[in-house]
């Protein structure tokens, strides 16, 4: 086996990187550099609790931007990728299962919950952990819950459109705002700070962050409906 | 405690992700590679990085699951109607 | 006191997890897999609920709630792969 | 965290040596995920501090003193987002394997062999 | 030492103990309906007593904890009735042990409809 001895000779090669990397590799013992400016400078500046999320909202927003376009294009392209021809749709129409009465009711009953968690999980992002990201991922298994408990369940495609541009459009919208009226792009002092620790504090991060959490809760949903496949 | 409870899952971190790599069944590994998602995610937690666990949390529970199994079930899917 | 027998009380789950860990990777089927992973993650919900204790965060335990009502979506997804309908 | 660092080493060589050797694509593009969650530990554990918490100043923590309490906030500024990334990506790259798919019905690696000089 | 301390402790401990028991099931059970029944019934028992131990142990979370206590008695059910609905589809044999079968007579004729659907 050429190709097993060419794996082993690789994987020796990068065993013994990382053993030479982690081999006097020793924890911090203090702040120090870029991160103990964040920790000292950032609650009083931003007024936001969650550190983490004052650097990705704020401080690396321009990554934030990235992320989000690079997610975008990820779900366009799966969008492209499937996209059925009128005939093909018609030959492939396939009889599913049911889900059984306690999964249908179960499904209705918790999914307007499980996108109420979201919204409070993206809402709190300043206060406590979670934000845009994990709001987003929570409301996309609320529609995948949809999905489960009924095969053939149809999201409303202009209206999801719709959601998904408005939010990065008014992202951007946000962020030049930032740039004229404060600091510089996506800086969120163009808001008043607030009261440090209430919900409506930290200047623009809670808009921010619900712009963020839409739109990667539409794009997810996107995804999975796109790979589930229309009946 | 926190030293044991590390040391545990990592083993089991380990023991799941040789399994999901070395099962037959497809189904069974992508549980394990579930089942390792779900175990980083307490790790992240005792690591002191909430942030980080609760999206490891959301995406490793429902979404990643589902999309390798849609994806499978495309694929199988076909094969029988075509023999 | 109380303190140790919230400890020992980690360690009992945790050997728990281990059992339902051995299950999951021994069992003969999928549907003796996917049993093991839903009681791995019913028993992690209150191993995070006791990781926040010991931290003394009350904000770890916003990880736990996610997880307790996200937790069951990737059991019922492969329960209706198997039974064909998803 | 040593432990946690070798943890993630070793999931990345795993990660590594299936996408070698296996040959189903999607078996890869688990492997692939696999590497990927090593990676993450392996950036969480760089900014953890012994006996650090959390860095989201509530009440627990003394705002004063803050700078010697909490973990550092950057590198899990970085995973959050890298998660994110990691399912999207792999969303589109098993797009192309269902692609693939129904263009030739096979799913391992060695029957496509259109690109190969 | 307080008394709500102890008191949420060994509520906890027991709620602990039911966890073990439950994973306990889950290895050492004959047949998968055996396992889904210890690894979900005893399981949700012992996780909603570690979770209000805990509550009582530190009485300010108690909210969250009664939140969390809700989100399992609720999903929990869902996913073991969904997953044992569909063990049954595929054909798991049951044990030799075992001594009724309800779900057969109430199966056959929906699946005999189902061929019918697929005819058509």
């Amino acid at each position: 086996m050429v190709r097993k001895t060419i794996a082993l000779a690789l994987m020796s090669g990068l065993a013994f990187i990382l053993a030479f990397i982690l081999g006097d590799w020793s924890p911090m013992e203090r702040l120090s550099g870029v991160a103990y400016d964040y920790v000292t400078r950032g609650a009083a500046d931003l007024g936001a609790m969650n550190l983490v999320t004052a650097i990705v909202v704020t401080y690396r927003g321009l990554d934030t931007l990235g992320e989000v376009t690079v997610l975008f294009l990820a779900a366009s392209g799966v969008a492209v990728l499937l996209r059925r021809k009128r005939d093909e749709a018609a030959a492939t129409v396939k009889i599913k299962r049911a889900a059984s009465e306690i999964v249908t009711t179960g499904a209705s009953l918790l999914s307007p919950f499980i996108v109420m968690f979201g919204a409070y999980i993206f809402l709190n992002g300043h206060l406590s952990p979670g934000g845009g990201f994990q709001g987003g991922a929570v409301i996309a298994s609320a529609v995948l819950l949809l999905f489960l408990a009924h095969p053939d369940y149809k999201l409303r495609h202009n209206v999801l459109n719709i959601i998904e541009s408005f939010s990065g459009f008014t992202y951007v919208l946000v962020g030049l705002l930032g740039l004229f009226l404060a600091g510089g792009f996506l800086d969120n002092r163009f808001l008043p700070l607030g009261t440090y620790g209430t919900i409506l504090s930290a200047g623009a991060i809670p808009l921010i962050y619900t712009l963020i959490g839409l739109k990667v809760g539409t794009e997810l949903a996107g995804i999975l409906e796109n790979m589930k496949g229309r009946a | 405690m926190e030293n044991i409870l590390i040391t545990l899952l990592s083993l089991i971190i380990l023991v799941a992700a040789l399994a999901a790599i070395y099962l037959r069944n497809m189904i069974s590994a992508i549980l394990a590679s579930g089942l390792v998602s779900l175990f980083a995610s307490i790790l992240y937690l005792l690591m002191a990085a909430p942030d980080v666990a609760m999206t490891e949390a959301a995406i490793g529970a429902g979404l990643s699951t589902v999309i390798f199994l849609l994806a499978f079930k495309k694929t199988r899917d076909e094969e029988v109607e075509n023999g | 006191m109380a303190d140790l027998i919230i400890h020992i009380a980690a360690a009992i789950a945790l050997l728990g997890v281990a059992l339902a860990a051995a299950r999951m990777v021994k069992g003969p089927s999928v549907a003796d897999r996917t049993v093991a992973l839903d009681t791995l993650t019913v028993i992690s919900i209150s191993l995070m609920a006791m990781i926040a204790l010991f931290a003394e965060r009350v904000i770890y335990l916003d990880v736990a709630l996610v997880y307790g009502i996200l937790s069951f979506l990737g059991v019922i997804a492969v329960a209706r792969y198997l039974e064909g309908g998803l | 965290m040593k432990l946690v660092m070798v943890l993630g080493a070793a999931l990345m060589l795993i990660g590594f040596w299936g996408l070698i050797t296996r040959r189903n694509m999607i078996k890869m593009i688990l492997s692939l995920a696999i590497a990927e969650t090593g990676l993450q530990l392996i950036m969480i554990a760089v900014g953890y501090i012994n006996g650090g918490t959390a860095p989201i100043l509530d009440s627990a923590v003394d705002k004063l003193s803050a700078v010697q309490q909490v973990v550092d906030p950057v590198p899990q500024a970085l995973v959050l987002t890298a998660i994110v990334i990691g399912v999207a990506v792999n969303a589109l790259m098993l797009t192309f394997i269902i692609r693939l798919y129904q263009k030739k019905h096979s799913l391992n690696i060695s029957d496509y062999k259109d690109m190969k000089w | 030492m307080e008394w709500y301390r102890l008191t949420g402790s060994i509520l906890s401990l027991m709620g602990a103990l039911f966890l073990f028991l439950g994973a306990l099931g889950v290895w050492r059970m004959p047949d998968v309906y055996n396992r889904m029944q210890t690894g979900t019934k005893s399981t949700t028992l012992g996780s909603i007593l570690t979770l209000f131990g805990l509550g009582v142990y530190h009485p300010q979370w108690m909210g969250q904890m009664l939140i969390l206590m809700l989100f399992i008695a609720v999903t929990n059910p869902i996913s073991s009735h969904a997953l044992a609905r569909a063990a049954h589809h595929i054909g798991i044999p049951l044990t030799k042990k075992s001594v009724v079968d309800d779900l057969v007579e109430e199966e056959e004729p929906r699946l005999e409809s189902m061929a019918e659907m697929e005819e058509r």
